[in-house]
């Protein structure tokens, strides 16, 4: 077998072993696993997996010039560092990077197997395209010029809207955000990423409520806390590192409680342990919360001073008795009162959801009860306490916050004329120049009126299928989706499989961007246009990561790219100039090798996103971090001495203000304990003054050391004139702050003087218990549309149905209308194993990995087996509602309740019990295959975001 | 002397199998053979708990005992280790071994099963100190680096202890002191007797 | 037989039933103490790790958890792989460990060297069973060809088989220091391999045996006799009669072959053809029986290589050439000749037999006098 | 005699040829290993990593 090197000298594919893998810098690595035991492999490795091993090569001294890399795990938001060790371009070791303040060293299955990516043979390897229902390679020119082609054409006959493309939260922030600027460049709102079926919800209720959608806190500051709650948050599975914080807050005292309807891993160490029925929170925390009131544990004197609307929630919360939640949630009083009590005489408590609190049709109203349930206790915006919203991908926090969103900016920008504005002058673009890119007809609003469709929010990634396959007329956008782009995202993590085959046979271009080839290339039967780019891994690539906990870390390039991979940034670039917009888009960046330098790029977002405090992080702060990461402390994120004395690690958001400032960046979140200089904060004003009469502003409250001691709002030029600070600022920064408010200044003096004075630049105001701007102010528990419990829907239904929602009729109660109770007994509700990740194509191609879950399997009580007649380890159908159905083993097991079987979601390769490797190009197809649990999933979307409905939704398990 | 030794701390241990793959990764163990496994008893029923299980370098081992060819040998620290060449593939340290290390890169008829491979403690095995002939049967050899067990280093939650026996157990000592409770040094007794 | 009377045929019937009643019962309370034996060393390694747990087990709210753990409960893991388990602990391997290095190394060196031991002294003192007459010149066929082949086969393969096996068991303290611990792993993995592969055959050659003579082989009262005149080893002159085979060799077969070769058969397929599922445990348990039933083989194979060679002269050439002296019959075997000589075998002379059989097939292994 | 001086002969060849194996015949002791010489298992190279290891653990194992 010939060596290939990746400077990408063409070869044929080769057509050694089964796998037809022409690798191979195998012959660099040290040792071979494989060889230490071929046969040992053929007899256990399924089916077509066996590769004949090859002697191993291995280089001189495996202690001669080693480079030893940082770089950061791209398998979760907790952030571990690791150190590659690298000798002639292959990564050949792993070294624990025991420095890390966020890790020290530790790992959960996945990061410890990172060695993999340096010589995975499971990828996508060229360019391909899809002539007559078989891939053939192509020249990363053909490729370019024939989709940059196809794509223009479909833009002639249709508009740009025509286009939907997926961005990718596991790339760098600088590949998020050029991502976004693509689709804006493209002119195009059509764009979205991970986070919409991840924690949209979460961005949004936690916004609304107090200012920023992020983590409050970090999973360092849960050392601190007294009461660790975890609500739809199975850690120890889907963030193991942050289990070594939570764990450790045990130790020290903290109760932790589990609520799941799942007796999770994480549950195991809990000190308090409910089961409820999925799809209840809302009952389960206003039932909390009902003996919060009834005993007078609410904190009274913060809420007076830094909660808004919270008497109109005691209204709500007022008929959640303890009969009442039973009834709806099947917990009991003593639970309810026990969990209560715990956390009142436990605080600062912290509050930890994930996506079994996110991902449902009433989704944003369970993180808003959190939210209530925390406010009410004091817990927001202190140490050890706050919403620990461990989030899913590596740089899903930093693709929300720079990232593809259909519905805002970089930045959270309004996709108002403002924002637009804002960032034109940021790219250094005229306004109406970007305007013409975009479609020039109007849409249709939604609540009766017209929109111009650069201001109107694009298609969501949880709906794209709907805008292929829905009827043109229903569709408020110029013409359906006709082109998709597949920017580093498995499709088999949205709901509605056997809808989405239809509506990705109905594309009339089909483009595949991905280090893997993923479900995207093999669900469908397509036929032609189609193609597969090789995007370059994380560890191929530099660039800045942030993590749940906001700060950013910057990663090094490990390895150059394999294959013929090409990092997301020069993709970009390629298509760009394809496109004709590369040198307006790029005019601000360095371009080495067709590709801006991400330090470029960094520095770009660092000039544009001060709304969240984006700004502070240039490229030199954060390889300063990264280099002296040991001198953070593990508890408080604060380096002590050295060169960033009193600097937190890695410079959370908000770091306001120019680099130059100094701010420190923000560990927690709302603190008023603290100096805005030293991270301290309060609730961000946001929302104007006041609400029908009532003052927003904080009363009696401010950050230490601000000289407003009191509420103020936003900081704008005219605030500074009015406060007499005015002339604080340089001739040069008034010139450029004239008539702008700290979010839109791009000299950053606003904010300078209001730092200066101790002022937060966002204002200072109470966080909103009552939402007005939403479809249930007051959060409500509503009856998910697929619900078990039909009996409960008269008195709990679900939202009217919408005729235009994020471009698409959306439909509620029409869905609910039906009882599927009787046909579907079983709630159908799914989670992450802590071998795989998300759609998990990367992790199922990787061997390490692959062995500890090699099928896909559902859990079932041992009740609800019997009554299907299912024993352990049989083959079962699981049958959706909607059609979709899943050929699995059942796993027999009390870890789910009566009533609930749990399904993971990482696997895919099979659909309705057929395996699809055929269709996977030669060589590509990830180690383990199995049924994608959203085959058998179902419709629902939040009602603000349009987040699917995974959690709840109804099936029935029959042997098969 | 220091004498070499692991400890599983099952309050942390959260069966998240970082050991497992860290392993696997650093000597590329194929599929099949588990140098160390995460057994979890009372899988998904109040009162869970998980112990990563490996070789625990027993200091009076049952597998050096039995082996007819007597390929076992031990470190002036404590790490058991054996010789692949003279191994025979006779299983008997993997009937005699409590903790189940032993593993064979094969099983079939006629009781042919390969080399014994086991848990080193990351110390490689006899042949030259970081030579191929080392990495490739027996893995790396970290020890001799200065470092320990990468699965101890990368163990998510600190759960899984290398290292010189006195050190660890006072980590683990002053762990459950804070949190309060007895000592479970999981494995000890069988594996280091008494001391 | 023809003559004898009804009543004589139900005591002799009464007598065999007997007989193999006694055998059994005999088999039955020899073959547990084996377990005994285990038993005894798993105690006491349990009671060794009782006393580590015992005082602190009040105080620990998971002790029974962990002592469920600790005695070899079974957990849950994701790991795949032939040889992974799932039991934290495992006793087993400890109690067979102690077995194994104690009692069963120790007690079959003592047994092998009593049984040889024993031998030297029977020849010793008693010398060798004679021709009471001399040679006759005549032979009368005893064994047929196929007979022997499958004989020597199964024997041949004993030996090897009993070497390669011994070897495992007694080499690192006895091969090892002579020759070294390259050669003898040398040495063993290909014993290892022969043992492994002649196993089966050699249990093919065993099953081919017993239906052979399973059918001379009913024990019956003839045999009480030759039990009772000691087999006419130890007083010399007075030969108890036997038809084909006698009482001696009655047990030999029975108890070696058939019950001895059933338990290492079986044992060894188990040990051998580690494909089925097998545990830790039962591997364990196999080898333990294995062994155990190989060391009493081999004891007891000693006294019937030496009986049918060193120990009586003319008993070897049955066979190896399939014929015995005609006056060697009417001495072992009387009632056998005779039968023989009724169902009119006629006894032909040395010579011709050996020209009939084949050239030399007699003098191969042919006692001098 | 020629069968028993074959024999003889025989027991010679093979307790020569035994011997051949291991030329300088050493009487070992059982239950040590003395398979090939590893560096790592020396008291030297354990006590030079001892202090090294310990620190490791100290740097690694512990929460910091």
């Amino acid at each position: 077998m010939k060596l290939v090197k990746r400077s990408g000298v063409a070869q044929a594919p080769s057509r050694d072993g089964v796998l037809g893998a022409p690798v191979s810098r195998r012959a660099f690595l040290r040792g071979s696993g494989l060889a230490l035991g071929g046969a040992a492999v053929a007899g256990v490795m399924p089916g077509a997996m066996v590769r004949k091993a090859k002697a191993a090569k291995r280089v001189t001294d495996p202690r001669a010039e080693i480079k030893r890399v940082k770089t950061v795990c791209g398998h979760c938001s907790v952030g571990c560092s690791t150190i590659a060790e690298v000798q002639n371009g292959v990564w050949m070791g792993q070294e624990p990077a025991f420095e890390s303040p966020i890790n020290l060293g530790a790992h959960c299955a996945k990061g410890a197997a990172l060695r993999n990516h340096g010589h995975s043979e499971r990828r996508t390897k060229y360019p391909m395209k899809m002539v007559n229902g078989r891939w053939q390679r192509i020249s990363w020119d053909q490729a370019i010029n024939e989709i940059g082609d196809k794509l223009l054409a479909i833009r002639e006959e249709s508009g740009p809207d025509a286009l939907w493309f997926a961005g990718s939260s596991k790339a760098s922030n600088e590949g998020a955000y050029l991502q976004r600027k693509f689709a804006a460049f493209w002119g195009s709102n059509n764009c979205d990423h991970q986070a919409r079926i991840c924690h949209s919800t979460t961005v949004a209720g936690v916004a609304n409520t107090w200012g920023y959608g992020a983590q409050t806190n970090s999973y360092n500051d849960i050392n601190k806390a007294k009461c660790i709650v975890m609500c739809g948050s199975n850690a120890a599975e889907a963030h193991p590192v942050a289990m070594q914080m939570i764990l450790r807050g045990k130790e020290g005292g903290a109760k932790l409680i589990v609520m799941d309807p799942r007796f999770t891993r994480t549950a195991a160490h809990a000190d308090i342990y409910v089961r409820f029925r999925s799809g209840t929170d809302v009952a389960l925390i206003w039932g909390l919360l009902w003996h919060v009131f009834e005993n007078g544990w609410e904190d009274k004197e913060y809420l007076r001073k830094r909660v808004f609307g919270m008497d109109r929630v005691r209204k709500e919360v007022a008929k959640w008795t303890p009969e009442e939640v039973e009834r709806v949630t099947g917990v009991g009083r003593e639970a309810v009162y026990e969990v209560a009590k715990t956390m009142a005489e436990n605080r600062p408590g912290t509050f930890v959801w994930c996506m079994g609190g996110t991902q449902h049709t009433v989704g944003s109203n369970y993180v808003r009860a959190y939210n209530c349930l925390q406010l009410a206790l004091g817990n927001i915006g202190v140490e050890g306490g706050g919403a620990n919203i461990f989030r899913g991908h590596d740089n899903v926090q930093g693709a929300t916050d720079v990232g593809p969103n259909p519905d805002n900016l970089p930045g959270y920008y309004p996709l108002a004329e403002g924002g637009w504005k804002h960032w034109a002058r940021v790219w250094g673009v005229d306004f109406d120049w970007l305007a013409a890119r975009f479609e020039q007809m109007e849409y249709d609003d939604g609540r009766g009126g017209k929109t111009r469709p650069m201001f109107t929010p694009g298609i969501t990634v949880s709906r794209w299928i709907d805008g292929v396959l829905e009827d043109k007329a229903n569709v408020a956008q110029r013409d359906n989706i006709r082109a998709a782009m597949f920017w580093g995202h498995g499709p088999n993590s949205q709901t509605r499989g056997p809808e989405m085959k239809r509506a990705f046979e109905k594309l009339d271009l089909l483009v595949v961007i991905d280090p893997y080839p993923s479900v995207s290339a093999v669900l469908h039967d397509r036929k032609e246009n189609t193609y597969l780019l090789p995007a370059a891994t994380q560890f191929e690539q530099a660039g800045s990561c942030t993590a749940s906990n906001r700060s950013i870390q910057w990663r090094e390039q490990v390895i150059a790219p394999l294959y013929e991979h090409k990092p997301d940034s020069e993709i970009a670039y390629l298509l760009a100039r394809k496109l004709g917009f590369a040198d307006e888009m790029f005019k601000n960046y360095e371009i080495v090798n067709n590709m801006p330098t991400p330090e470029s790029v960094l520095r770009e977002i660092n000039r544009g996103a001060w709304s969240i405090g984006y700004t502070g992080q240039s490229p030199e702060r954060l390889k300063a971090h990264m280099a002296n990461q040991g001198h953070f402390d593990v508890v408080t994120l604060k380096a002590q001495g050295g060169p960033l004395d009193g600097e937190t690690y890695c410079l959370p958001w908000p770091c306001y203000g120019t680099p130059e400032l100094k701010h420190p960046g923000t560990h927690v979140l709302y603190d008023t304990s603290k100096h805005v200089m030293e991270g301290g904060g309060n609730f961000r004003a946001s929302f104007g003054t006041e609400y029908e009469g009532e003052n927003l502003l904080a009363e009696d409250s401010w950050s230490k050391g601000a000289e407003i001691q009191g509420g103020y709002p936003q900081f704008t030029s005219d605030l500074l004139k009015q406060l007499g600070w005015w002339d604080e600022l340089t001739d040069a920064e008034k010139a450029e702050a004239e008539g702008k408010a700290w979010t839109t200044d791009l000299s950053g003096g606003i904010i300078r003087v209001a730092l200066k004075h101790g002022c937060h630049p966002f204002g200072n105001a109470k966080a909103r218990a009552f939402v007005w701007n939403f479809p249930d102010p007051v959060p409500l528990h509503r009856e998910p549309l697929y619900t078990p419990r039909y009996d409960l829907v008269a008195d709990y239904p679900t939202y009217e149905d919408r005729k235009v929602f994020y471009r698409l009729p959306t439909r509620w109660k029409s869905v609910q209308a039906r009882d599927y109770s009787r046909e579907f007994p079983l709630i159908h509700t799914s989670g992450r194993l802590v071998e795989y990740e998300g759609a998990g194509e990367e992790t199922r191609s990787n061997p390490y990995l692959a062995e500890l879950k090699q099928e896909m399997f559902v859990e079932i009580n041992p009740a609800d087996a019997n009554n299907a007649n299912v024993r352990d380890g049989q083959t079962v159908w699981l049958e959706g509602p909607e059609g979709g159905r899943i050929k699995i083993k059942a796993l027999v097991t009390d870890r789910v309740g009566r009533g609930t079987v749990f399904t993971p979601f990482h696997f895919g390769g099979h659909f309705q019990g057929e395996d699809l490797l055929a269709k996977y190009p030669e060589g590509s197809a990830p180690y383990v295959r199995g049924e994608s649990t959203n085959t058998a999933t179902t419709y629902g979307y939040d009602a603000v975001t349009m987040m699917q409905e995974t959690k709840t939704t109804l099936c029935r398990v029959v042997p098969a | 002397m220091a004498r070499m030794k692991f400890l599983c701390d099952a309050e942390r241990c959260i069966e998240c199998q970082a050991c497992v793959t860290a392993c696997k990764s650093e000597h590329e163990v194929p599929w099949g053979v588990n140098r160390r496994r995460v057994i979890v008893m009372d899988d998904g029923l109040p009162g869970e708990k998980s112990v990563s299980v490996a070789c625990m370098h027993c200091s009076d081992a049952p597998c050096a005992a039995v082996c007819p060819v007597d390929c076992f040998y031990t470190t002036a620290d404590g790490i058991v280790l054996h010789d692949k060449d003279l191994c025979i593939g006779c299983g008997y340290c993997f009937y005699a071994c409590p903790f189940g290390a032993p593993q064979y890169p094969q099983q079939s008829a006629f009781g042919v099963r390969g080399k014994m491979d086991k848990c080193t403690f990351c110390a490689g095995g006899p042949e030259p100190t970081h030579s191929e002939a080392e990495y490739v049967k027996y893995g790396a050899n970290r020890v001799a680096d200065g470092k320990l067990p990468l699965c101890a280093e990368m163990c998510a939650t600190k759960a899984l202890l290398a290292g010189d026996g006195d050190v660890v157990s006072d980590i683990y000592r002053q762990r459950v002191m804070r949190r309060g409770g007895r000592p479970q040094t999981w494995g000890w007794q069988a594996a280091y007797g008494t001391t | 037989m023809s003559e004898t009377t009804v009543s004589d045929v139900q005591r002799r019937r009464r007598r065999s039933l007997l007989w193999s009643l006694a055998l059994i019962l005999s088999l039955s309370m020899l073959l547990p103490t084996l377990g005994y034996v285990m038993a005894q060393t798993g105690q006491e390694v349990q009671a060794q790790a009782q006393q580590g747990f015992g005082p602190e087990r009040a105080t620990n709210p998971r002790s029974d958890m962990w002592r469920g753990a600790r005695e070899g409960q079974t957990g849950f893991t994701t790991q795949t792989g032939p040889y992974v388990t799932n039991t934290m602990i495992s006793n087993v391997g400890e109690t067979w460990r102690q077995f194994r290095m104690g009692p069963l190394i120790t007690y079959g060196a003592w047994l092998l060297g009593a049984a040889l031991a024993l031998v030297v002294l029977v020849y010793a003192v008693f010398g060798r069973i004679r021709l009471e007459h001399g040679r006759s010149g005549k032979t009368i066929e005893r064994w047929k060809f196929y007979e022997r082949c499958v004989h020597w086969f199964t024997a041949g393969s004993f030996v090897i088989l009993a070497i390669t096996g011994l070897s495992l068991l007694f080499g690192r303290s006895v091969l090892i220091p002579l020759m070294g611990r390259e050669a003898f792993a040398a040495y063993a993995e290909i014993g290892k391999l022969v043992h492994n592969y002649l196993g089966p055959a050699f249990s093919v050659g065993l099953l081919l045996l017993i239906l052979m003579w399973v059918r001379h082989n009913i024990p019956n009262k003839v045999d009480l006799a030759w039990f009772k005149a000691g087999g006419g080893i130890f007083l010399k002159g007075r030969h108890p009669s036997a038809g084909k085979l006698n009482g001696g060799e009655k047990v030999w077969f029975w108890l070696g072959v058939f019950v001895f070769g059933l338990i290492v058969s079986i044992s060894g397929f188990l040990l051998n053809f580690p494909i089925f599922g097998q545990t830790r445990e039962t591997m364990a348990l196999a080898q333990a029986a294995h062994a155990i039933t190989s060391l009493l083989w081999i004891g007891f194979f000693f006294g019937h290589a030496y009986i049918g060679t060193l120990g009586t002269e003319g008993a070897l050439e049955g066979m190896t050439t399939g014929r015995v002296d005609v006056n060697w019959a009417k001495q072992h075997h009387d009632l056998w000749y005779e039968e023989q000589i009724a169902r009119g075998a006629r006894p032909q002379p040395a010579e011709a037999t050996t020209a009939k059989t084949g050239a030399g097939a007699g003098t191969v292994g042919q006692p001098s006098h | 005699m020629p069968y028993k001086a074959m024999l003889a002969a025989l027991a010679v060849v093979s307790v020569a040829l035994l011997s051949a194996c291991e030329p300088d015949v050493i009487v070992h002791e059982p239950g040590v290993y003395k398979g090939k010489p590893d560096e790592t298992a020396t008291q030297e190279a354990a006590e030079r990593r001892a202090q090294p290891l310990r620190d490791r653990a100290l740097t690694g194992m512990t929460d910091r």
